[in-house]
């Protein structure tokens, strides 16, 4: 129409109008580090994983999860699962049941066959891995996709290591821990058991090896010095746990002393429960707070029937089964300091957890290596301070849990393929983690954790069936879509939305977003509405 | 929607989700939206009346396949969004004066109906001073014949166009250019207030809400609501001002959403002059939360903070959450 | 059609024979018969697919207007007086958005002291609001101007006033000649709008215009007008060819051709006026007057043409400029700008005072002696204002002047003339 | 030109009086022009209207001030009101009244310098008897026609039928003819 001059406009004509110098800040679009990632011992990228398990794609949630690590349906039961103690939602309601939905995508992959994907190409190198237990399946497993020979040389008569000698039935059934084995076999890892590397050098000598990483664990129980008669019934929980793989169950008596404060400690307690002990007894020198165990299995102990005598500790043992026991007392610095109050116990047999020592005998006479404490000292690449010797695990510093083994196994895998390869391995760098200051969790729906369903208490403590139950398919999503996306965009559209000036571009699924400088005013709004916290303010460059 | 599939992850609350199907997101979150208040207004950083102009007219434009024409009352969103030469609407849209953007709607709603147009609908909106004080003769003439017209009042509480005076929206103890944070009893009276939208439920027009920009779902399935139904509706919208309230700009949809939560900007829906629901509060907080980040309540904390006033304004949360069952 | 009627009803069917299709109304004394009368046409089905809407106030009865007219309809109302007064934003808004919106004003004195009878401050007041005022000499005029008015508002896209004397035309019972709808619908097209809210053609109407631009609208809004100088006369002419009658046009001249002494009036009271003048050209007096149709745009030059050869003018004015005098007085000294005669502003008819033959007949003749002040008060009562004004000067706390003045007058108010 | 004033009190149809005489002046193709003069519109209150019947177009506004015929319609007027300002010798006059002009006081005018030609009408006591209310304008006007015979019955009756719904109007038409009638016999004597 033709338009009266200047009190009637044509629409839409402000686009004319651009903000310009207006903005003294400017959002920006960031990934920050999720806390759970940050505390994954294996490195994984959990909140990765859980954002295709929230669309119910459980094979892309598999396929990123393996992308870290082999074992989810090991790690669904047997992980400590430090990510869930770092879990933002924690401050909103509970955490989210990050194990549990790994277990379920683990148990997904076994019911329906997923396959670890082959390597691209062979590089014709070859690398001896000594020992299959965590850390050591899962260098193979990473060397192997990394298109490298790969063969493990074990020494016991089953591949697994603490995975099938440490750890009861009752919290890893075989079948599943044989499966995930095999699956990483079938991705071409040579496996030889019942053999002992006695000369590393020599053996990769033997087998052209163009590496080796040595992963052995730590299966020699520490000894205590207790002053015990002939006929006094005394073990380590190390042989304990092993003789329950075998077909000879081990004889504990129907009263059971266990001496430690450890995980080992209540497994060994709950499997004599479970062997038919009517008593079964922890005996730990300091409190239950001071208790290396993690909580939620002394509480599951102490639920079974199993007792624990706090601040106490064994004088000597009497061939008739009577254990002398000092009481303690914590000092002003929280030591146990003897009291000189004594009383006795019967028991048909001590187990000694006490914890384990390594076996180094196979480094004998290899030059170079630096042994402290009992375990090898190994650079920041996991090498040995013998060039192409790597070794991970329970046989270097660190924490001795299946997750720490089955991270250095991975990062161990990365530095060799690197060192093969003339190069080095230089891991991204990491984002600034995702703290709950950053979140805006008004967003969220308040939804409670799925509490997983428990065996009841009379059937556990007779059997060795699992004692957690797993998630089904329709709490594994409720429990995937609880995740925050902590630092990670969703694409909730919130930025897109409120916007009070349109100056947020959405391209589209999958495609996240981009600002449109041209009207941005920098208010700010898309920051502070942003649920996951990922767009910061930054100065606008001048 | 919210039944189809539980949100833990993204709530019911943001602006979309990916894993939504498109007829179930919110307006805001569709490519596509009219985008009807377009990028190029003059509107200060982190505007909430330009947030919910667009909010709500887009909603407007999807329920009624953007057959609407909108009238606009004097005040912020005019000035900004159609300063010759460039308007930032991308829709039909007059403004005539101060007081009568009510009665300019009623005349478009006439003609549409003297064209046979049954199908174009018609909004008139306002901020609260041309809303609750010199636009109220009109509006309440609009409602009484019930002419099809939704009335949307951005309530900013006080003139901000002008220099942030009192209005007749300004609540107790705020600062303004009128009512100056001094003497005895600083800030503005403790009246008894004008409540607009009781006043438009006194009328038994068929439809009244209110709504904030900081529950966006919500405020679309009002305006959505609204337009499903013919006669006089009203829609009064709490849209913070950074400028006039001395908060700072990334804060606009926080502090709404304070005011939602603290029982002060009850949320609620009535249907000819009876309330019918109201949205529950999902965390209550204290109103000293929501004042504390506002420059026009400082008087009321510093060194010796007014507890007595303090206690006043938590009344009147305490009230509108009991009297509309906000925890419920 | 003949008719003996009522003013507001010829008025109110001229309307309707218009097709309007938005009318808001509310009342005010005397114009209320109008928008009463084509209530009843719509409520009965006489007038079709027309919106009628009682509105809340006389703003919003311009407010409504501005909308509908600016939807794309043919809008009218009406008012009076304070009316006028009250609905002033909205009425200068109309015009400065440019639209043709149709309104009647029967005119009537501003208050206080409040006064319901005829006088034409209301029209005045809003003498520069933008919108082309015409005054009715009769009811036939009154008619005839609605018609004219909406195909002249719709062509320049500007408000119309029709003014109208409150009572003397409003409320008298005279013949008319009522138009069919055949011919009217010959005389005025359908509205087709300039500008127009159309959600297949969107725009912003009434945008904020800054310095950089406003003195151009206000010109064009000036040009429009001076549009309507051309426009006028001949929309009258060609309603004169449909209708046989001479209505509208800028200004009429009687018996000016060659007199010495002209009145220049608007309105009604050009009759009494003619009348009078053919008493004195009887008698051989040179007199003449003029009739003031179009008051905006003002018609300098052809005012001009009628005045110049003059030796006096008496500008006869229904309101009063305070503190100055006329108010048309001044349109027509800047008339005869650089032209050297004697000009006389009588102010008379204030709120329904009566003007009759014999004031106005002695009126003239004192102008034909040249013996008027500058400025004249038809028939003042001097004792009254004298009395009051030695009253005031006696006490501070004086009280209401209005009331005192009654006080004075007595029941005489039920008196005649 | 023929000029009438009316008086009356507000809501006896003094307006509607003027107005019916000029639609029956109309009717016989002869210009009329009716107005009221508007005091204070409360009932009850002192009204006029104004009537001017021509057989040129009427230009002239300002109100009746030497008014050929007087229609009081309201007798107790006549001690409030300076009814007869301004009637000229000979000039008619009608009060509504059931008593002679004597009786009221009145014979003076008639006899006296100004001749007025008056006549008395039971307007009330017609109206109320064919109509049922006291309305009335409508047999003054008969009788303002019978007497001066500026318009004749036929077109009042037809201005009558104009003005009032069918029912109403013949009961007006009723009262009309036969204030029609009564004032016809005055006639005589007051012409003499």
């Amino acid at each position: 129409m033709d338009k009266p001059f200047a009190i009637t406009l044509d629409v839409g004509s402000s686009l004319a109008n651009k903000t310009g110098a207006w903005r003294t800040n400017r959002p920006l679009y960031v990934d920050r580090l999720p806390p759970c990632n940050h505390a994954c011992p294996a490195g994984e990228n959990i909140q990765g994983w859980l954002y295709h398990a929230e669309s119910g794609d459980y094979e892309a949630a598999w396929r990123t999860l393996i992308e870290e690590n082999p074992f989810p349906a090991i790690m669904g039961r047997v992980c400590y699962h430090p990510c869930e103690t770092s879990c933002n939602r924690g401050k909103v309601d509970e955490t989210v049941g990050i194990n549990s939905v790994e277990r379920f995508l683990g148990d997904e992959a076994l019911k329906l066959g997923w396959k670890f994907a082959p390597p691209e190409a062979e590089t014709g190198k070859r690398v001896l891995i000594v020992g299959a237990g965590p850390s050591g399946l899962s260098a193979a497993y990473h060397l192997r996709r990394l298109g490298h020979g790969v063969k493990i040389v074990e020494a016991g008569p089953l591949a697994g290591g603490m995975m099938r000698f440490g750890i009861p039935k009752y919290r890893l059934p075989r079948d599943v821990l044989d499966a995930e084995v095999r699956r990483i076999l079938d991705l071409g890892v040579e496996l030889e058991l019942n053999t002992k590397v006695s000369n590393i050098l020599e053996t990769m000598r033997e087998g052209r090896f163009d590496a080796a990483f040595l992963a052995v664990g730590a299966h020699i129980a520490k000894r205590a010095y207790i002053p015990a008669g002939e006929a006094a019934r005394i073990l380590d929980a190390v042989a304990v746990l092993r003789d329950m793989e075998g077909e000879e169950k081990p004889m504990l008596g129907r009263r059971v002393v266990v001496y430690g404060g450890g995980n080992t400690a209540l497994d060994v307690a709950r499997t004599a429960k479970r062997l038919g002990a009517t008593e079964a007894i922890i005996v730990y020198r300091r409190t239950r707070e001071k208790m290396p165990a993690h909580d939620f299995e002394v509480e599951e102990a102490l639920q079974e029937g199993v007792l624990i005598k706090w601040l106490s500790t064994i004088k000597n043992m009497a061939d008739e089964g009577t254990l002398t026991v000092e009481k303690m007392a914590l000092d002003a610095t929280g030591f146990p300091q003897p009291t000189g109050e004594f009383e006795t116990l019967e028991a048909d047999s001590l187990v000694l957890a006490l914890g384990q020592d390594v076996d180094l005998s196979l480094l004998d006479g290899v030059p170079g290596l630096a042994i402290k404490d009992g375990t090898v000292q190994v650079a920041r690449n996991m090498m040995t301070g013998h060039a192409g010797i790597f070794a991970g695990g329970d046989m270097v510093p660190s924490e001795r849990t299946v997750t720490v083994g089955i991270g250095h196994g991975k990062k161990a895998a990365r530095h060799i393929d690197a060192w093969l390869r003339g190069t080095e391995y230089k891991p991204a760098p990491k984002h600034e983690v995702a703290t709950f200051d950053k979140m805006n969790t008004w967003y969220y729906s308040d939804a409670p954790k799925t509490v997983r369903p428990m065996l009841d208490l009379a059937r556990r403590t007779s059997t060795f069936d699992e004692v957690v139950h797993g998630l089904d398919e329709t709490n594994a999503l409720f429990e995937a879509r609880r995740c925050l996306s902590c630092g990670n965009c969703f694409e909730c559209d919130n930025c897109y939305g409120v916007c009070p000036d349109n100056a947020v571009i959405k391209l589209g699924p999958g495609k996240r977003f981009q600002f449109n400088f041209d009207y941005c005013k920098g208010c700010g709004i898309c920051v502070s509405e942003c649920p996951c916290g990922a767009i910061k303010m930054v100065p606008e460059p001048t | 929607m919210e039944e189809t599939i539980k949100f833990y992850q993204t709530g019911t609350f943001t602006v979309g989700n990916r894993l939504l199907k498109e007829d179930q997101r919110s307006v805001q979150a569709d490519m596509h939206r009219t985008n009807s208040l377009n990028s190029g207004h003059r509107a200060c950083q982190g505007c909430g009346e330009a947030l919910g102009a667009r909010y709500a007219i887009d909603a407007a434009m999807q329920a009624t396949g953007n057959q609407l024409i909108a009238v606009n009352a004097t005040g912020c969103l005019e000035v900004f969004s159609t300063p010759y030469p460039e308007t930032s609407w991308q829709i039909p849209w007059i403004h005539s004066l101060f007081g009568n953007a009510a009665a300019v709607a009623s005349g478009v709603a006439a003609a549409q109906r003297a064209l046979g147009r049954t199908d174009v609908r018609v909004i008139a909106q306002g901020g609260d001073g041309g809303t609750t004080d010199i636009g109220f003769g009109c509006l309440s003439g609009m409602f009484e014949r019930n002419d099809d017209v939704l009335y949307i009042c951005y309530d900013n509480e006080a003139y901000m166009n002008t220099g942030v005076q009192r209005s007749s929206a300004t609540p107790p103890a705020a600062r303004t250019a009128t009512t100056p944070a001094v003497g005895p009893s600083p800030g503005n009276v403790f009246g008894t207030g004008k409540n607009v939208p009781r006043i438009a439920m006194a009328h038994r027009i068929p439809y009244v809400a209110t709504a904030s920009v900081s529950n966006l779902r919500d405020l679309e399935r009002k305006v959505k609501n609204a337009m499903e139904i013919h006669g006089a509706r009203y829609v009064h919208i709490f849209v913070p001002c950074p400028l006039g309230w001395g908060s700072a700009p990334e804060d606009t949809i926080k502090i709404a959403r304070l005011a939602v939560e603290t029982g002060l900007f009850p949320l609620f829906e009535a249907h000819d002059g009876e309330v019918t629901a109201s949205t529950p509060i999902r965390h209550k907080v204290p109103v000293t939360e929501y004042l504390k980040i506002q420059k026009r309540y400082a008087h009321l904390f510093g060194k010796s903070p007014d507890h007595g006033r303090i206690g006043l304004i938590q009344k009147m949360a305490d009230h509108n959450i009991a009297k509309y069952g906000l925890l419920n | 059609m003949l008719k003996q009627t009522e003013g507001s009803h010829a008025v109110a069917e001229a309307v309707a024979l218009c097709r309007p299709q938005v009318i808001c109304a509310y009342p005010i004394t005397p114009q209320t018969h109008i928008v009463e009368g084509l209530g009843e046409m719509v409520k009965a089905g006489e007038l079709t697919n027309c919106e009628f809407i009682n509105v809340e106030s006389e703003f919003a009865a311009m407010s409504v207007a501005i909308g509908a007219s600016a939807a794309g309809v043919r809008t009218y109302t009406a008012t009076s007086s304070q009316g006028l007064l009250f609905m002033a934003e909205a009425v200068y808004n109309a015009a400065g958005l440019g639209l043709p919106i149709v309104m009647t004003i029967g005119n009537r004195a501003i208050g206080a002291p409040i006064n319901i009878w005829n006088d034409h401050s209301d029209s005045m007041s809003m003498r520069d609001a933008g919108w082309i005022q015409l005054f009715a000499e009769t009811n036939q005029e009154a008619l005839d101007l609605h018609i004219q008015a909406f195909r002249l508002a719709e062509e320049l896209s500007c408000p119309v006033m029709v003014c109208m004397d409150g009572f003397i035309l409003t409320h008298a019972y005279d013949r008319v000649d009522v138009p069919t709808q055949e011919q009217v619908d010959a005389y005025l097209p359908p509205y087709q709008p300039r500008q127009i809210l159309d959600t297949a053609d969107p725009v912003s109407i009434g945008a904020l215009v800054g310095p950089e631009a406003f003195t151009e609208v206000r010109y064009l809004q000036h040009h429009k007008q001076l549009r309507a100088l051309g426009l006028i006369p001949q929309l009258a002419a060609a309603f004169r060819e449909r209708f046989g009658r001479d209505s509208g046009g800028l200004i009429r001249s009687y018996r000016a051709e060659d007199a010495e002494t002209i009145v220049v009036a608007l309105g009604s009271v050009n009759g009494t006026v003619q009348e009078v003048v053919d008493e004195m050209r009887s008698e051989g007096s040179l007199i003449g007057s003029v009739s003031i149709c179009s008051f905006r745009p003002f018609p300098l030059a052809v005012l001009r043409e009628a005045l110049q050869h003059a030796k006096r003018v008496v500008v006869l004015e229904k309101c009063l400029a305070v503190g100055l005098g006329g108010i048309v007085s001044d349109g027509v000294r800047k008339s005869l700008s650089s032209i050297v005669l004697n000009g006389y502003t009588v102010i008379a008819g204030l709120g329904g005072r009566a003007i009759t033959r014999a004031s106005l007949r002695r009126l003239f003749e004192d102008a034909e002696r040249d013996e008027l002040e500058q400025v004249t008060f038809l028939d003042l009562n001097a004792d009254v204002v004298s009395y009051e004004l030695e009253r005031e000067s006696k006490a501070r706390r004086t009280g209401p002047t209005a009331e005192a003045i009654l006080r004075r007058i007595g029941t005489v108010a039920s008196g005649i003339g | 030109m023929f000029q009438i004033r009316i008086h009356g009190r507000g809501g006896q149809g003094v307006v509607s009086g003027a107005e019916m005489l000029s639609v029956a002046a109309f009717l016989e193709g002869r210009y009329a022009q009716a107005f009221p003069s508007f005091g204070s519109e409360r009932m009850g209150a002192p009204v006029m209207a104004f009537c001017r019947i021509d057989d040129k177009e009427i230009r002239l506004r300002e109100p009746v001030l030497a008014p050929d015929a007087l229609i009081i319609q309201d007798p107790t007027l006549l001690h409030q009101v300076d009814l007869f300002n301004g009637v000229p010798k000979r000039g008619y006059i009608l009060i509504n009244s059931t008593r002679s002009f004597d009786e009221l006081g009145l014979g003076g005018f008639a006899r006296g310098v100004q001749q007025y030609r008056m006549c008395t009408v039971p307007a009330t006591d017609l109206a109320l008897k064919h109509v049922g209310r006291s309305v009335p304008n409508v047999p003054l006007l008969a009788g303002f026609a019978a007497v001066t015979g500026v318009i004749a019955l036929p077109s009042l009756v037809a201005a009558i039928r104009q003005k009032f719904p069918a029912a109403l109007a013949e009961k007006n038409v009723g009262a009309a003819t036969e204030a029609f009638e009564i004032a016809s016999r005055a006639k005589e004597t007051i012409d003499a």
